[in-house]
């Protein structure tokens, strides 16, 4: 834990610095760049704080796509901020001080950092995962909450109690704590009844799913595409919606689109076979981060990203025409649409076979948990798919601005 | 349409009005993002359209069954996860009421949209347009159905996100419009960040995401409400809220925005994106934070009357001094938020059903105003004072539309706002040394005479600068148009539907029997 | 020690907002409003990844743990602030995106992404905008009408 | 109920659907008055219908305890109801006989004059009656509300109706004054009497009985309400409210005649003697102590605006004072709070209805025959209009109070209700105003008929002078001194036809036949009601009935 404390202290302060770098910088590309570099920095902070997927988008997004995003504008609107006149600006420090002095305020009677009895690690979240998801023959997915809760058990919610042994070694506090029935945020000693519960888990997912309560291995997947697929499916509606405002506000005609001159870059013989080579395995990581999600770090979203960096690689390489006659924007659209639709549509089947809007468990009526796993792994795909193709959709609109 | 009397078996059974909730949200989501397949032409207006009537109808029958269950109320678990633990959706009298609102004036205003968007927008757009339109609607509906508050957060993301295209869509004929909508953008994303980041601080401590039960928590966990972290929640909250609805000083974004943007997209918005901030305002501080806790630990009745009397008057003064009619109207949009707020900051009965029924009276009036400047625009490619003079006599029926909906923002008797108004002012009787707040809503009226009634002389008695003949505005304008109009003069003659209901469900969030 | 430990990270992810807040307000250069934009969401992530952490947790990932002497998993880190996160991050990007599109926009409208510049004009567009809107009072009018 | 037919609310169809009638044949002149007349006659025979049932001696009895007839429910708990009382029967049965004898003489005044936009005018005149009859049958506030600004909003395109510059501007004033009383004070009136009673419905002896006695509501309180229906009812021209009627007098002389010596004013004090009779109760408000201030404001108005009417040479705005002063003695009565003023009220409000139209219509055949629009250019004038002038003076002597005219009645009534009080101001009152009535009056007669007409080549002059711009008679010209000048629009008006048939300068008779029958009828009336006033009186004495115990 105190490793764990150090390092987040350390990074955090260099994320700090890097945050006011970013606002004082007048040079925007440096902006940009330090913007990125500020990315890569958080994502350690996640990796530091074990939150790997958040980690892998923060860097693909924030290191990558922001960056193309940032130096595309920059192209063809400016590069240099022009100079203040007064270097500090007053009201404005005022405000944020005195807002700032509120949060803080608010902070005195959180949850420690990191402390085990804070509600939000005990309260629903652990009933979450002690469920199954996307097991094999595991009808137990559905069981109804636990019935209320003792007040008295949260009483230590805010500050007070913050005395928790940082020492690993001693567990003692673990057993005799009332959150031993979760078992799930607290370690859990494991004995054989486990293989008793799910005797059919081990020949299903080829991982040694038989040491877990029945659930995906990467609760974040369980948590993204089940319990809350829902919000998920607006996600990838929020990213569609970008694409389509981005088309509607800068799309040209598409006689404009298409007369680009080549890249510059497409006479350079080492980039093109560098290019050339590493394109299939780019997708092909792609392909595989979105399939993964379910059993490590990935999915959709990261998956999609990856995906479209293969295809913003190749049109940088060999110019947007290549691009166009590889996948016309019509083409672009539709599948961008698709996506959604394959996530939406996944929800409708699930309602036509007879359960609730995105109930999994309805796609497969002899094993519920094979069902959840095609939904999640349906709506994955779908996440990709849309995400992929908005990003090279917002690449193209930026670049058709910046070839004008 | 359901009869009124079917009861609970049907909530329960498998039949398709159970999907009700989701497919309220859902039916504009996949067949929004179907448009873009659509082609050009009229198609993507007849497919929008064919929507939003399928929403509209579909909220019809919801509010019906929501009336019906004996427990006033439909819950729908999404993925069939217990609600503690997925995302619930949970429709009341209030949502549902609001639901049928958005739909409602969603269906109208796409009805409306066709020939104004054929001209306020490039032709190879529309299949576009289109979707992000329906997308704003499904946002809009979403924020209104569901009961779990990261939900919330996702779909006003959307909203936004769609409301900020629409609006910069105007760029064609002002490049203000691009201001406008960066100017909201960035607001509004900052008032977000902070709906989110209460949202953060409320299931930090309560551990858990869906209102009921944070609401719960909040109520029975000992001390939690006295903590630090409850109440910069409910600031955040209260911030992030009053960016989202216009509330007087953080109100900036609204005029330019209304100004600028397409006509048909003014009307919707005006109509429904502030309305579902209220919306959202009512269900943080009565359902979630409760009564109690929002109004008299906390004080937010004088802190929101204020905001509301100095809006009332403020924008007030401002909408008589503009010549552009869609800032005058825009300006005069946020006094009668003014009024909204200043209802449900009274937490009373009178007061929060005056303010549940405003909603719907100021939606109609507004939109129907709203579009008939678009009609305006329409025949004459502006819409100020000047190019308004003697119109009364050349577009007879658009022009009577905007002076009914102007009686009605005065509250004149026997339109929508009289209705509003009467509730209001009831209400700061009702609570004891608050009589000054009626004085204001009345004051606020002889403003609304004053700024109508100079469009309504220059209509009517005054003579055009030149006088080439303006034909009335197309068909498919005048009915849209006629249809909130009308509405707005039928419940000002008939309130029992907007006045019960408005009673329920301001008795349901005060907690107050039946 | 354990108390300013405890709340560090709270106060780190106020500063960042603060940092993102003072930019969006204090800069004219809307690209820069844009990234101070983002900023100021990254440190409500913050906040939200601070919160899940569990003393001596793992990542969310459920693996097995063999210390000889016993198998145990655990303990994990909260999964659900890390899923919100990656949506909220999603949703930051859409708004990036959107915003620069229009500030490119701007820039070929205005000929300028300095807000104060942006302002002036946007003023002077009103100004003129009122002028043409201007019709004098009715009663004058009437009697100019009645006169000639 | 929403097509129910029964009188009361036949009453409102009938104007709604001549209005309608109206519009559809505007195209043809003759049958669109045809049709006025026509509507006009209808809607008098059906409120005289009315009046066997009130007059019922078990009126009170039975009819009064009937359930009102409710249109529509407009807010749950609230209705839009009507329900025959004396006092709307008498205002009703005014404004329905005058609207007859009035349209008459519209279709005279605005032929003689060659008025624009006709149609227009008789279709809001159409409504206003209908909203009027609304107001008279009204069965609680709410619908006495809704019917008061339905009142304002259909009179203002008829005061606008030149679209002048003096007629926007005045159009403004009465808007203004009439919707800000109205909605600032009277409604907060109205709601609060909702919140604090829970029922808004006209019953004798008021609503605040049961709130008072249970403490929920305090003498201080009722005061205050009373305070705000008093100046909420702007129409009843109590100062400093009265600056609207002045104003309106820029309107077409039936305009003025019909809506600012009858429907609109009188909807005024009507509404005033209603709220006392019926939502504050006499007994009630004697015992709480309150409104005796009243009194005072209305003694001050009928003496400041008497003495103002003195010094106005523009003989409508002499009218519009004097109107001022003699509506007050409608409310100076009500405000004495027993059953003998509150007759007088009655009375006065149909007597001075007749003898103040007289007196309008004669102003506007003054007008049509030769233009004359000040009272210093009178000389002599009787001699060339007799009938005019003869009407003119009943008229005079009615508001003076002179037998044999109708205003002796009303004033007779008061100054006993008054001596029954002893409230020796009042007396004082009404013996000064006389004298000042008689003081602004006589003159006018005196001028009509014993001065000499100046001599034809000033003639001639003088009755241009009224239209043109002459430096010697600035009296012809609007001074722009306080608020709104009378007929100024009119002279410009009459630009179009000074030449025409109608008007050989310096050798007029008078008016066109229409005008002097209407006036002579409405003379004729003044007279006859001070001899045969049985039915207002039988009216007056049941609404005296009602309110004893």
């Amino acid at each position: 834990m105190t490793a764990v404390v150090l390092i987040d202290t350390l990074l955090l302060l260099l994320v700090t610095v890097t945050a006011v770098a970013i606002i004082e910088v007048r040079n925007l590309y440096a902006s940009a760049m330090l913007t990125s570099v500020y990315s890569l920095l958080l994502a350690l902070v996640w990796v530091n704080m074990h939150a790997m997927d958040v980690a892998f988008t923060e860097a693909a997004v924030g290191g990558g796509i922001s960056t193309i995003l940032l130096i595309g504008t920059l192209v063809h609107t400016a590069r240099e901020e022009k100079p203040l006149k007064q270097r500090v600006h007053w009201r404005a420090l005022l405000l944020t001080a005195l807002c700032g002095v509120a949060l803080i305020y608010g902070t005195f009677d959180m949850p420690r950092f990191g402390d085990p009895k804070a509600p939000i690690h005990h309260f629903r979240v652990p009933e979450m995962m002690a469920q199954t998801v996307g097991f094999a023959n595991s009808t137990a997915g559905k069981q109804p909450p636990p019935a209320g809760f003792d007040p008295a058990e949260y009483r230590s919610f805010n500050g007070a109690v913050a005395s928790v042994p940082v020492d690993p070694t001693d567990t003692g506090w673990r057993e005799n704590s009332v959150l031993a029935q979760h078992g799930i945020m607290l370690p859990k000693v494991l004995g054989d009844e486990v293989h008793a519960a799910h005797p059919a888990e081990a020949d299903h997912h080829q991982h040694p799913a038989d040491d877990f309560n029945g659930h995906v291995p990467n609760s974040v997947t369980s948590l993204l595409a089940a319990y809350r697929g829902y919000d998920t499916m607006f996600e990838t509606t929020v990213i569609f919606t970008a694409g389509m405002s981005l088309i509607m506000l800068l799309r040209r005609p598409r006689r404009e689109g298409y007369l680009q001159r080549s890249a510059p870059l497409a006479d350079q013989p080492v980039l093109r076979v560098v290019a050339k080579m590493s394109i299939p395995f780019i997708l092909l990581f792609g392909l595989y981060v979105i399939t993964h999600g379910e059993l490590g770090p990935g999915g959709g979203f990261q998956g999609g990203v990856v995906v479209a960096c293969a295809f913003i690689l190749f049109a940088l390489i060999f110019g947007r025409p290549a691009l166009y006659r590889v996948l016309p924007p019509p083409v672009c659209d539709l599948l961008t649409g698709l996506g959604v639709l394959m996530y939406a549509g996944t929800g409708a089947a699930c309602l036509l076979l007879g359960g609730n809007f995105l109930d999994y468990a309805q796609l497969n009526s002899l094993s519920p948990g094979d069902g959840e796993a095609l939904g999640m792994t349906l709506v994955e795909y779908g996440v990709g798919l849309t995400v992929s193709m908005v990003m090279v959709t917002i690449f193209n609109q930026l670049a058709e601005e910046q070839a004008k | 349409m359901l009869d009124l009397r079917q009861v609970p078996d049907l909530l329960q059974g498998p039949g398709w009005q159970a999907h009700l909730p989701v497919l309220i949200v859902t039916i504009p989501l996949i067949f929004g993002v179907l448009t873009i397949a659509t082609g050009k032409g009229w198609k993507p207006w007849a497919w929008a359209t064919a929507v939003t009537g399928t929403v509209f109808y579909l909220a019809l029958q919801l509010i019906q069954r929501v009336l019906a269950s004996p427990t006033g109320m439909v819950s729908y678990e999404l993925g069939n996860w217990p609600r503690q633990w997925g995302i619930e959706y949970r429709v009341d009298a209030l949502n549902a009421f609001i639901l049928l609102i958005v739909a409602g004036v969603g269906f109208v205003t796409t009805v409306y949209a066709k020939h104004s968007v054929e001209k306020e927008i490039p032709a190879d757009r529309h299949n576009f347009f289109y979707a992000v339109w329906l997308l704003a609607l499904c946002g809009l509906l979403g924020i209104t159905v569901t009961g779990d508050t990261f939900n919330v957060y996702v779909l006003l993301e959307i909203s936004s996100l769609t409301v900020y295209a629409l609006i910069a869509m105007g760029k064609d004929r002002h490049r203000g419009a691009l201001t406008a909508s960066l100017r909201y953008l960035i607001l509004g994303s900052v008032g977000a960040s902070f709906i989110l980041l209460g949202i953060g601080y409320l299931m930090m401590i309560t551990g858990t995401l869906n209102m009921q039960d944070m609401h719960e928590r909040l109520m029975s966990v000992p001390g939690i409400l006295e903590s630090r972290t409850v109440l910069v929640a409910f600031a955040l909250l209260l911030v992030g809220l009053s960016m989202k609805m216009a509330l007087f000083p953080l109100h900036m974004w609204l005029p330019r925005a209304y100004t600028y943007a397409p006509s048909a997209v003014s009307a919707l918005l005006a109509a429904t994106a502030t309305k579902v901030g209220v919306y959202m305002a009512f269900r943080f501080m009565f359902t979630i934070f409760g009564v109690g806790f929002s109004f008299i630990t906390m004080p937010t009745t004088l802190i929101l009357a204020s905001c509301a009397t100095a809006g009332i008057l403020v924008t007030g003064v401002t909408a008589i001094r503009q010549t552009n009619l869609k800032r005058l109207l825009a300006y005069s949009s946020v006094g009668q938020i003014g009024y909204i707020v200043l209802g449900f900051s009274l937490a009373n009965v009178n007061g929060v059903a005056g303010s549940v029924a405003h909603i719907l009276n100021h939606a109609l009036m507004k939109g129907g105003m709203f579009m008939a400047l678009g009609a305006i625009v329409y025949r004459l490619d502006r819409c100020d004072i000047r190019s308004v003079r003697g119109l009364g006599r050349k577009m007879p029926l658009t022009m009577a539309a905007f002076t009914v909906g102007g009686l009605g923002l005065v509250g004149f008797p026997l339109t929508a706002g009289f209705i509003s108004k009467w509730y209001l002012v009831q209400g700061c009787l009702d609570r004891p040394h608050m009589w000054p707040l009626a004085g204001v809503v009345l004051l606020g009226s002889l403003l609304a005479v004053v700024y109508t009634w100079r469009v309504v002389e220059a209509a009517y008695f005054q003579e055009p600068d030149d006088d080439r003949p303006v034909k009335e505005a197309p068909l498919l304008m005048l009915i849209p148009m006629w249809v909130m109009i009308g509405a707005s003069v039928f419940f000002g003659i008939n309130a029992t539907f907007t006045g019960k209901i408005s009673v329920t469900a301001a008795k349901a969030l005060l907690g107050v029997g039946p | 020690m354990t108390d300013v430990l405890g709340i560090y990270n709270y106060w780190i992810y106020v500063i960042l907002m603060m940092i993102g807040l003072y930019g969006v307000i204090a800069k004219p250069n809307l690209i820069k409003q844009a990234i101070a934009l983002g900023l100021f969401q990254t440190g409500i992530f913050l906040y939200y990844i601070s919160m899940a952490v569990v003393d001596g947790g793992t990542a969310p990932i459920w693996t097995t743990i063999d210390d000889g002497a016993q198998k145990f998993q655990g303990p994990y880190d909260n999964p659900l602030p890390h899923v919100l996160i990656l949506t909220a991050i999603v949703v930051g990007v859409s708004i990036l995106a959107v915003a620069l599109a229009l500030i490119v926009n701007i820039k070929r409208s205005y000929g300028t992404i300095e807000a104060d510049e942006i302002e002036r004009m946007d003023h002077e567009d009103r100004l003129i905008e009122f002028r043409a809107g201007q019709a004098p009072d009715a009663a004058d009018d009437a009697e100019a009408h009645h006169h000639a | 109920m929403m097509f129910d037919l029964s009188p009361p609310l036949l009453a409102i169809y009938i104007p709604l659907i001549g209005a309608l009638l109206i519009a559809l044949t505007g195209r043809w002149p003759n049958l669109r008055e045809a049709l006025t007349l026509g509507t006009a006659g209808t809607l008098l025979y059906t409120v005289a219908s009315i009046v066997p049932r009130v007059l019922a001696p078990n009126f009170w009895a039975v009819y009064a305890k009937a359930p009102p007839l409710r249109l529509v429910e407009v807010v749950p708990g609230v209705f839009l109801e009507l329900k025959v009382e004396p006092l709307g029967m008498v205002f009703a049965l005014i404004a329905a006989s005058l609207w007859i004898l009035n349209s008459l003489y519209s279709i005279g005044y605005m032929r003689g004059n060659a008025e624009k936009h006709q149609t227009r005018f008789y279709v809001c005149f159409a409504l206003a009656i209908a909203s009027v009859m609304g107001l008279a049958f009204a069965g609680n506030l709410f619908t006495l509300f809704v019917f008061y600004e339905m009142l304002t909003l259909t009179t203002y395109p008829l005061v606008a109706h030149k679209g002048t510059a003096e007629a926007l501007r005045s159009a403004r004033t009465y808007l203004g004054i009439l919707v800000g009383t109205s909605v600032c004070f009277l409604l907060a009136g109205i709601i609060a009497t909702y919140v604090y009673t829970g029922d808004m419905a006209f019953k004798p002896g008021g609503v605040f009985t049961r709130a008072l006695a249970s403490g929920s509501l305090t003498a201080p309180v009722l005061g205050t309400l009373f305070i705000l229906y008093m100046y909420g009812i702007g129409k009843a021209a109590l100062m400093p409210m009265h600056r609207w009627l002045p104003a309106a007098m820029v309107a077409p002389t039936p305009v003025s005649a019909l809506l600012h010596a009858v429907a609109v004013v009188k909807a005024g004090v009507f509404s005033v003697v209603k709220v006392i009779v019926y939502t504050f109760g006499p007994l009630t408000l004697i015992s709480a102590g309150q409104g005796s201030w009243l009194i005072f404001m209305a003694g001050a108005t009928i003496l400041i605006a008497s003495f103002i009417a003195l010094f106005q040479d523009n003989l409508k705005r002499r009218l519009a004072y004097s109107t001022i002063s003699q509506l007050s003695y409608v409310i100076i009565a009500a405000a004495l709070l027993s059953p003998l003023s509150l007759m007088a009220a009655t009375l006065h409000i149909a007597a001075h209805a007749f003898g103040k139209i007289t007196l309008f219509f004669a102003a506007g055949s003054i007008y049509t025959a030769s233009h004359k629009t000040e009272v210093s250019q009178l000389d002599g004038i009787g001699r060339r209009m007799p009938f005019t002038m003869g009407a003119f003076t009943i008229g005079a002597l009615s508001m003076i109070g002179l037998p044999p005219t109708a205003g002796f009645i009303s004033k007779w009534y008061l100054l006993s209700a008054a001596w029954e009080t002893e409230y020796v101001f009042v007396i004082v009152v009404v013996i000064l105003s006389t004298l000042l009535n008689a003081g602004y009056f006589l003159p006018i007669i005196y001028r009509a008929f014993f001065r000499a007409p100046p001599p034809p080549g000033r003639e001639h002059h003088g009755d241009h002078g009224a239209f043109e711009e002459d430096p010697e008679h600035p009296l012809d010209h609007p001074t722009a001194t306080d608020g709104v000048f009378g007929d100024e629009a009119d002279h410009s008006e009459a630009h179009s036809h000074v030449h025409g048939k109608l008007h050989v300068p310096g050798a007029h008779g008078e008016a066109p036949w229409p005008m002097v029958v209407a006036l002579c009828c409405t003379a004729a009336v003044t007279v006859a009601f001070f001899f045969y006033s049985d039915l207002a009186i039988d009216l007056a004495t049941q609404l005296r009935k009602g309110l004893l115990p």
